[in-house]
C-alpha cells in the first residue's frame, strides 16, 4: 500500500478502536476508588507469610509462577538475543587492545562508580522482600553498575571483569535454581512453587520463607541475563566486523 | 478526571500504533512498540490505585494494618516490563541484521517478503 | 485526584508521543529516557515504588543503551558498506 | 493414581524443560552435540510421556493443581491454576510430541550454536505447555509471550538470510502488538472482577448482561489470541514468518502454535465469557471469520511457488476451518476441530519436513526451479503424496473424521454453505500441494518458464550442508508424523474419546465448579455420534478428486481452450492486488491489526445495543 492508503486504513482501524476504549473506559469502576477484592486478600495472604513487601509476595509466593514464566523470557531472550547477534559467516570478531586513551578521572569515575552500585544492587536484591525492590531491580542495577565502565570509556577494562561463559552459567544456574525452588515444592509441601521455609519475623531479613532464596536466584539471573544482552549489542558495535574490512 | 488516567494509556497504546504505521526506520518502530506497551503500565497501575493511601510495602517497622494500594496490578506491571525490555532486545537484535543483509532499515525499502 | 498526578501523567502522555514523534532513532534514544523518567515518576505518584524503580532502571539506562549500541553498529555498517561501494 | 499425584503432573510438564534448557544455556558450548541432541530429543519424549500419563489420568474428568497450596475459599483465591482436562491435556501431548519430531528431524544435522537452537526450542517447548494448562488469564499472558519470544528468535535463527531475519521483526512486531491488546483487555476486565483466575472470572461475569466493558474486554483479549491463530486480517505474520523460519520450526508452528491461538479463544470465552455474551452473538461472528480466512488461505495458498509460502497459506486457511469447527459451539463441530487440528499437524508437519529435505539437497524450495530434479526420489515422494491426500481430507486419515463432524455440525446449524465450503478449501490447497509434488517428483506438465518474474521471497538458504542422502534421522519423524495423521482417524473410538474431550471444553460451568469447589465433572453423553458417515467418507473422497483437478489445471493451464482463459483475465487483476496486500511491509500489518479489532468489535457488540 502506499503511504497515504496505509494512513487512511489505520486511521480508520484506529478510530474504532479509540470508540472501543472510550466506551470501555466510560464503564470501568472509577481512578482511585476504595474497593479492589484481589488486593483485600493479598495483603493477609502476604501478612500470615510474614512477608512485608506485598509486591513480593505476588510476585514471588501467591502468583509465583508468573515470575517463574517471566524469568523464562529472560533467559530465552538472552539466548535469542545471542543466537541472533552471533557473528554471520563472513564476520570475525577482533580484539580490541586497551589503548588507555580515555581520561583518568572519567575512568575512575567508573571504577568508583563499581562498587557503589554493586552495595546498593545487593541491598535491593537482599531486602526485596522487605522494602521496594527484589531479584529483578537488583539484578538490573547490578548489570547497569558494570556498563558504567564502558560509559567511562574503559570497554577493555569490561571485558576484563566479564568473563561471557560465566555469565551464560549464572544465568542457567539463577533460572535453574527457580524451577528447582518450584519442584522441591511438589516434594516437600505438596505443591509446585509452595513457600515451605520456616516464614521468620514480619519485617526481618529472615522472614518471608522461600520469597528471599527466589529473589536472590533472580538477582542472579538478571544480572548475569543483562549484562549477556548488553554484550552481545556492545560487541555488533565495537569488535564483530566484516572479515577483510580489517 | 475519574477516567483521565485510563485515556492516557488508551492514547499511548494508540500512538504506538500510529509509530509503527509510519515508521520510516524499523527502530523507530521497535521503539514506537514500547511507547505502546507503556500504555498497558499505565492503565493496569491506574485500575489499582487507591486515593490517599499508601504503597503495599510495609518495610520492617510498620504495621501491616493500614489501607494499601493494590498490589497485584504491581506485580502484573513488573512482569510486564521485564517482557519489554526483553522483547525489545530481541527485536533490535534482529533490526541489526537486517541491516546487515539489507543496508536499510526503511520499512518501504525492505521487500525481501513481498507476495 | 492530585495535581502532582495530573501533572505527571499528563507529562507521560506528552514524552510518550514526543517519543513517537522523534522519526530518528539517534534522537530517539534521548526522548525514550525521558519517557522512561515521567513513567518512573508517575509510578511513584501511584504509590508503586516497586515497578517505578525497575522502571527507571530499564527505561531510563537499560533499553535506551540497547537503543543506543544498535543504531551505532547501523552506522558502522551503513559506512563500511559505503566504503565497499566506493572501492 | 491420585488427584494430588495427577496434580504434579502439570508443573512438571513446564518445569522440566526449563530446567534442562537452562543446563544447556549454562555449559552447551562445552557439550557434545551428540549429547545436546540426546538431552533435548530426550526431554521431549519425557514430555510426551508425561503428557500421554496426563491425558490417561485426566480423562474423562479434569485434573486441577493451585500452586503453592493456595487454594480457593469461598471460591475466590490469591493463587494461580493449571487446570487438564482431555483437550488440553492432548494439546499437552501433542506438542510434546511434535517438538520430539522437530528435534529428531535436526539431529546432528542443523547448526545449533552452542546449544542454543537445541534450548530455544525448549523454551519454546515449555512456553505452549504452560499456555495450554494456565486456568489464570494474566499466566496465558506470560506464558503467551514466553512460546512467542523464543519463537521470534528461532524465525530469524539463520541470521546469513535476509528475509529470515525480515520475517521474524514483522513477526514479532505485530504479535507483540497484538499481546498489549490482550493485556489490555485483560486490565479492563480485572477492573471490573479484581480477579485473574479463568473459573473466578467466569463466576463473576456468569448470566451477567454483556455490557459494553465485557464485550470490550473480550474483543482486546482474544485480539491477541486472534493473530497467534493468522485470523484474516490478524494473519499476515504467518506467512512471513513459516516461509524464513528453518522447516523444524515451522512444523510447530503450523502444527501446534497457530492452533493455541485458537484454543486460547476457545478456553477464554467458553470459562470466563461462554454465559454472559449470547452463543448467537459468537457464532455468527466468528463463522464469519473463519470462512473469510478459509478462502482467502486456499486462494493465497493455489497461486504460490515458494513451497514453504504455499504450505502457510495453507495453514492460515484450514485454521480458518478449524475456526468454522468451534463457531459451531456444540460438542461436535469442537470435537471435529479437535480431530482436524491432530491430523493436519501431522500431515502437514510432514509436509514441511520434506520440504526442508528438499531444501538440504537442491538448495531451493521454488517449485520452478525444483521441476523435475526429484524424480527417482521414491520413499520421499510417496511420503509427500500421502500427506497432500491427508491434507484433501482422504479417508481415513484424521482430517477427513475431523472434516466431516464439522461438515455436519454446519448443516445442523442450517449453514447449507459448510461442506461446501469444506470441500472446495481442501481441495483447493490439496490442489497446490499436489500440483507441486506433481512437478517436483514427476516433472509432468510443460517445464515452467526459467524467468522469476512472479518469484515470491523467502528462506533461500539451506538448513545443513547439501546432503548426499536423507539421514535415518529424518525420514523416521516423517514416517511417524504421516502415520500419526492416519492415527487420529483410524484409532477404534478415538472419535468418541475426541466427542468427549470436546464435551468438557464447552463445558465452562464445569470447569469453575471444579477448579473452584472441586466439584465432581458432570455426566457424559453415553454415545457421542463422531464416528465417520456415508456422507463424510463421499465427501472426503470427492475433495482428494477435486483437488487432483486443480493440480491438473495448475500443471496445464496453458493449453486450456480460449475462452475458458478469458476468466483468468478476470482472476489476474483480483490475484495481483490481494499478493500486493500481503506486502511484507510492517506497517501495513499493523494498520490492518486495527482494523481487525474494530470489525471484531463490531460484529460482537452491535448486535447487542
Amino acid at each position: 500500500m502506499s503511504r497515504r492508503a496505509r494512513l487512511l486504513v489505520f486511521l480508520v482501524g484506529g478510530a474504532a478502536v479509540a470508540a472501543l476504549f472510550a466506551i470501555a473506559f466510560l464503564d470501568m469502576p472509577h481512578f482511585g476508588r476504595s474497593d479492589h477484592l484481589y488486593r483485600d486478600l493479598a495483603v493477609p495472604a502476604a501478612v500470615r507469610h510474614a512477608t512485608a513487601n506485598v509486591v513480593s509476595s505476588v510476585n514471588f509466593d501467591q502468583r509465583a509462577v508468573d515470575t517463574f514464566g517471566e524469568e523464562t523470557i529472560l533467559i530465552a531472550s538472552v539466548v535469542g538475543t545471542a543466537a541472533l547477534l552471533r557473528p554471520a559467516r563472513e564476520e570475525t570478531e577482533r580484539r580490541i587492545p586497551d589503548t588507555g586513551r580515555t581520561l583518568g578521572a572519567t575512568r575512575l569515575v567508573g571504577y568508583l562508580m563499581l562498587p557503589v552500585s554493586l552495595v546498593i544492587g545487593l541491598d535491593v536484591i537482599l531486602h526485596g522482600h522487605v522494602t521496594p525492590g527484589g531479584g529483578f531491580q537488583g539484578g538490573v542495577v547490578l548489570a547497569t553498575g558494570l556498563h558504567l565502565l564502558y560509559v567511562s570509556g574503559s570497554y577493555p577494562a569490561l571485558d576484563r571483569l566479564r568473563p561471557l561463559e560465566l555469565f551464560d552459567i549464572g544465568d542457567g544456574l539463577g533460572a535453574a535454581t527457580f524451577a528447582a525452588v518450584g519442584l522441591a515444592g511438589i516434594a516437600f509441601a505438596g505443591s509446585f512453587l509452595a513457600n515451605m521455609v520456616s516464614f521468620g519475623t514480619f519485617g526481618a531479613l529472615f522472614s518471608a520463607g522461600t520469597v528471599p532464596i527466589l529473589n536472590v536466584a533472580v538477582g542472579l539471573e538478571v544480572f548475569a541475563g543483562i549484562v549477556a544482552i548488553l554484550a552481545k549489542f556492545l560487541d555488533q558495535d565495537i569488535t564483530v566486523v566484516k572479515e577483510g574490512s580489517e | 478526571m475519574n477516567v483521565y488516567a485510563y485515556f492516557v494509556a488508551g492514547w499511548l497504546l494508540l500512538a504506538g500504533g500510529y509509530g509503527i504505521v509510519r515508521s520510516r526506520h524499523m527502530v523507530h518502530a521497535i521503539v514506537s512498540l514500547a511507547v505502546s506497551q507503556a500504555g498497558t503500565y499505565v492503565l493496569l497501575l491506574a485500575v489499582g490505585y487507591q486515593s490517599n493511601v499508601t504503597a503495599p510495602v510495609f518495610g520492617s517497622t510498620e504495621k501491616p494494618t493500614k489501607q494499601v494500594v493494590d498490589p497485584v496490578v504491581q506485580a502484573m506491571t513488573l512482569t510486564d516490563i521485564v517482557v519489554s525490555a526483553t522483547v525489545t532486545a530481541l527485536l533490535l537484535a534482529l533490526a541489526v541484521q537486517v541491516n546487515k543483509r539489507q543496508g536499510t532499515l526503511d520499512p518501504d525499502e525492505l521487500v525481501a517478503l513481498e507476495g | 485526584m492530585t495535581a502532582l498526578l495530573v501533572l505527571s501523567l499528563t507529562l507521560v502522555g506528552v514524552a510518550g508521543t514526543a517519543v513517537v514523534a522523534t522519526s530518528r532513532p539517534e534522537r530517539q534514544v534521548v526522548t525514550y529516557s525521558l519517557f522512561g523518567l515521567t513513567l518512573g515518576v508517575l509510578f511513584l505518584a501511584l504509590q508503586a515504588p516497586d515497578v517505578a524503580l525497575s522502571q527507571i532502571a530499564v527505561g531510563a539506562a537499560v533499553m535506551p543503551m540497547m537503543i543506543l549500541l544498535t543504531v551505532r553498529t547501523m552506522q558502522k555498517d551503513l559506512k563500511q558498506r559505503r566504503e565497499k561501494d566506493d572501492s | 493414581m491420585t488427584a494430588q499425584a495427577a496434580g504434579h503432573l502439570l508443573p512438571l510438564l513446564v518445569a522440566a524443560p526449563i530446567l534442562v534448557a537452562c543446563l544447556l544455556v549454562a555449559v552447551g558450548r562445552r557439550l557434545p552435540r551428540l549429547v545436546v541432541d540426546v538431552l533435548a530429543t530426550g526431554t521431549a519424549l519425557g514430555v510426551t510421556g508425561v503428557a500421554a500419563l496426563l491425558l490417561v489420568v485426566t480423562d474423562p474428568g479434569r485434573t486441577v493443581s493451585w500452586f503453592g497450596g493456595w487454594t480457593p475459599v469461598h471460591r475466590l483465591s490469591v493463587g494461580i491454576p493449571f487446570v487438564a482436562d482431555s483437550v488440553s491435556a492432548g494439546i499437552a501431548l501433542l506438542v510434546g510430541g511434535l517438538m520430539s519430531c522437530a528435534l529428531l528431524y535436526c539431529w546432528r544435522y542443523f547448526d545449533s550454536v552452542e546449544g542454543h537452537f537445541h534450548a530455544l526450542m525448549l523454551f519454546f517447548l515449555a512456553g505452549m505447555e504452560g499456555f495450554a494448562l494456565s486456568g489464570d488469564v494474566f499466566d496465558m499472558f506470560v506464558f503467551f509471550e514466553v512460546m512467542s519470544a523464543a519463537a521470534y528468535a528461532l524465525t530469524g535463527f539463520k541470521v546469513e538470510d535476509e528475509s529470515a531475519v525480515e520475517g521474524g521483526l514483522n513477526f514479532g512486531i505485530v504479535n507483540s502488538l497484538g499481546a498489549y491488546l490482550s493485556l489490555t483487555g485483560i486490565g479492563i476486565l480485572y477492573a471490573r472482577v479484581g480477579q485473574l483466575g479463568l473459573p473466578q472470572l467466569g463466576d463473576a461475569l456468569s448470566h451477567k448482561p454483556p455490557d459494553a466493558l465485557v464485550v470490550a474486554a473480550f474483543v482486546l483479549i482474544v485480539t491477541g489470541f486472534l493473530v497467534k491463530a493468522a485470523m484474516v486480517p490478524f494473519h499476515f505474520w504467518l506467512a512471513d514468518a513459516h516461509a524464513v523460519a528453518p522447516a523444524p520450526v515451522c512444523v510447530l508452528f503450523s502444527g501446534a502454535m497457530v492452533e493455541l491461538g485458537l484454543y486460547g479463544t476457545a478456553r477464554v470465552f467458553w470459562v470466563v465469557f461462554g454465559e454472559t455474551i449470547p452463543l448467537d452473538d459468537i457464532r455468527r461472528t466468528f463463522l464469519i471469520l473463519g470462512a473469510l480466512t478459509a478462502v482467502l488461505g486456499a486462494v493465497m495458498c493455489f497461486t504460490q511457488r515458494h513451497l514453504k509460502r504455499l504450505l502457510a497459506y495453507s495453514t492460515i486457511s484450514h485454521v480458518g476451518l478449524f475456526m468454522i469447527g468451534f463457531a459451531c459451539l456444540d460438542p461436535d463441530g469442537t470435537a471435529g476441530a479437535a480431530l482436524y487440528v491432530l491430523g493436519h499437524a501431522g500431515v502437514k508437519g510432514a509436509l514441511f519436513m520434506i520440504v526442508g529435505v528438499l531444501l538440504d539437497r537442491y538448495g531451493s524450495v521454488d517449485e520452478h526451479h525444483l521441476f523435475g530434479r526429484a524424480k527417482g526420489q521414491r520413499l520421499m515422494a510417496v511420503l509427500f503424496f500421502a500427506s497432500a491426500l491427508g491434507l484433501a481430507g482422504l479417508p481415513p486419515f484424521g482430517t477427513a473424521l475431523g472434516k466431516s463432524l464439522i461438515e455436519d455440525a454446519t448443516l445442523v446449524h442450517g449453514f447449507d454453505w459448510g461442506p461446501v465450503l469444506f470441500v472446495l478449501v481442501s481441495a483447493v490447497t490439496a490442489g497446490a500441494v499436489l500440483r507441486a509434488g506433481l512437478r517436483i517428483y514427476f516433472g509432468l506438465g510443460p517445464e515452467p518458464a526459467a524467468d522469476d518474474a512472479d518469484k515470491t521471497k523467502g528462506e533461500e538458504e539451506p538448513d545443513t550442508p547439501r546432503l548426499q542422502r536423507v539421514p535415518f534421522t529424518m525420514i523416521v519423524p516423517i514416517v511417524v508424523l504421516v502415520l500419526g495423521g492416519l492415527a487420529a482417524g483410524v484409532v477404534p473410538h478415538g472419535g468418541q474419546a475426541v466427542a468427549h474431550a470436546a464435551e468438557r471444553l464447552i463445558d465452562g460451568k464445569g470447569y469453575i465448579d471444579q477448579a473452584l469447589t472441586n466439584a465432581p465433572p458432570s455426566a457424559l453423553h453415553p454415545e457421542p455420534k463422531a464416528d465417520w458417515t456415508t456422507l463424510g467418507v463421499l465427501l472426503g473422497v470427492l475433495s482428494t478428486l477435486l483437488a487432483f483437478g486443480f493440480a491438473a489445471l495448475g500443471l496445464w493451464a496453458q493449453k486450456l481452450p480460449r475462452p475458458v482463459q478469458v476468466v483468468s483475465v478476470v482472476f489476474r487483476p483480483v490475484m495481483r492486488g490481494l499478493h500486493h496486500l500481503h506486502s511484507g511491509h510492517v506497517g501495513d500489518y499493523v494498520a490492518w491489526l486495527f482494523v481487525g479489532v474494530a470489525v471484531l468489535a463490531g460484529l460482537v457488540g452491535i448486535p447487542l445495543r
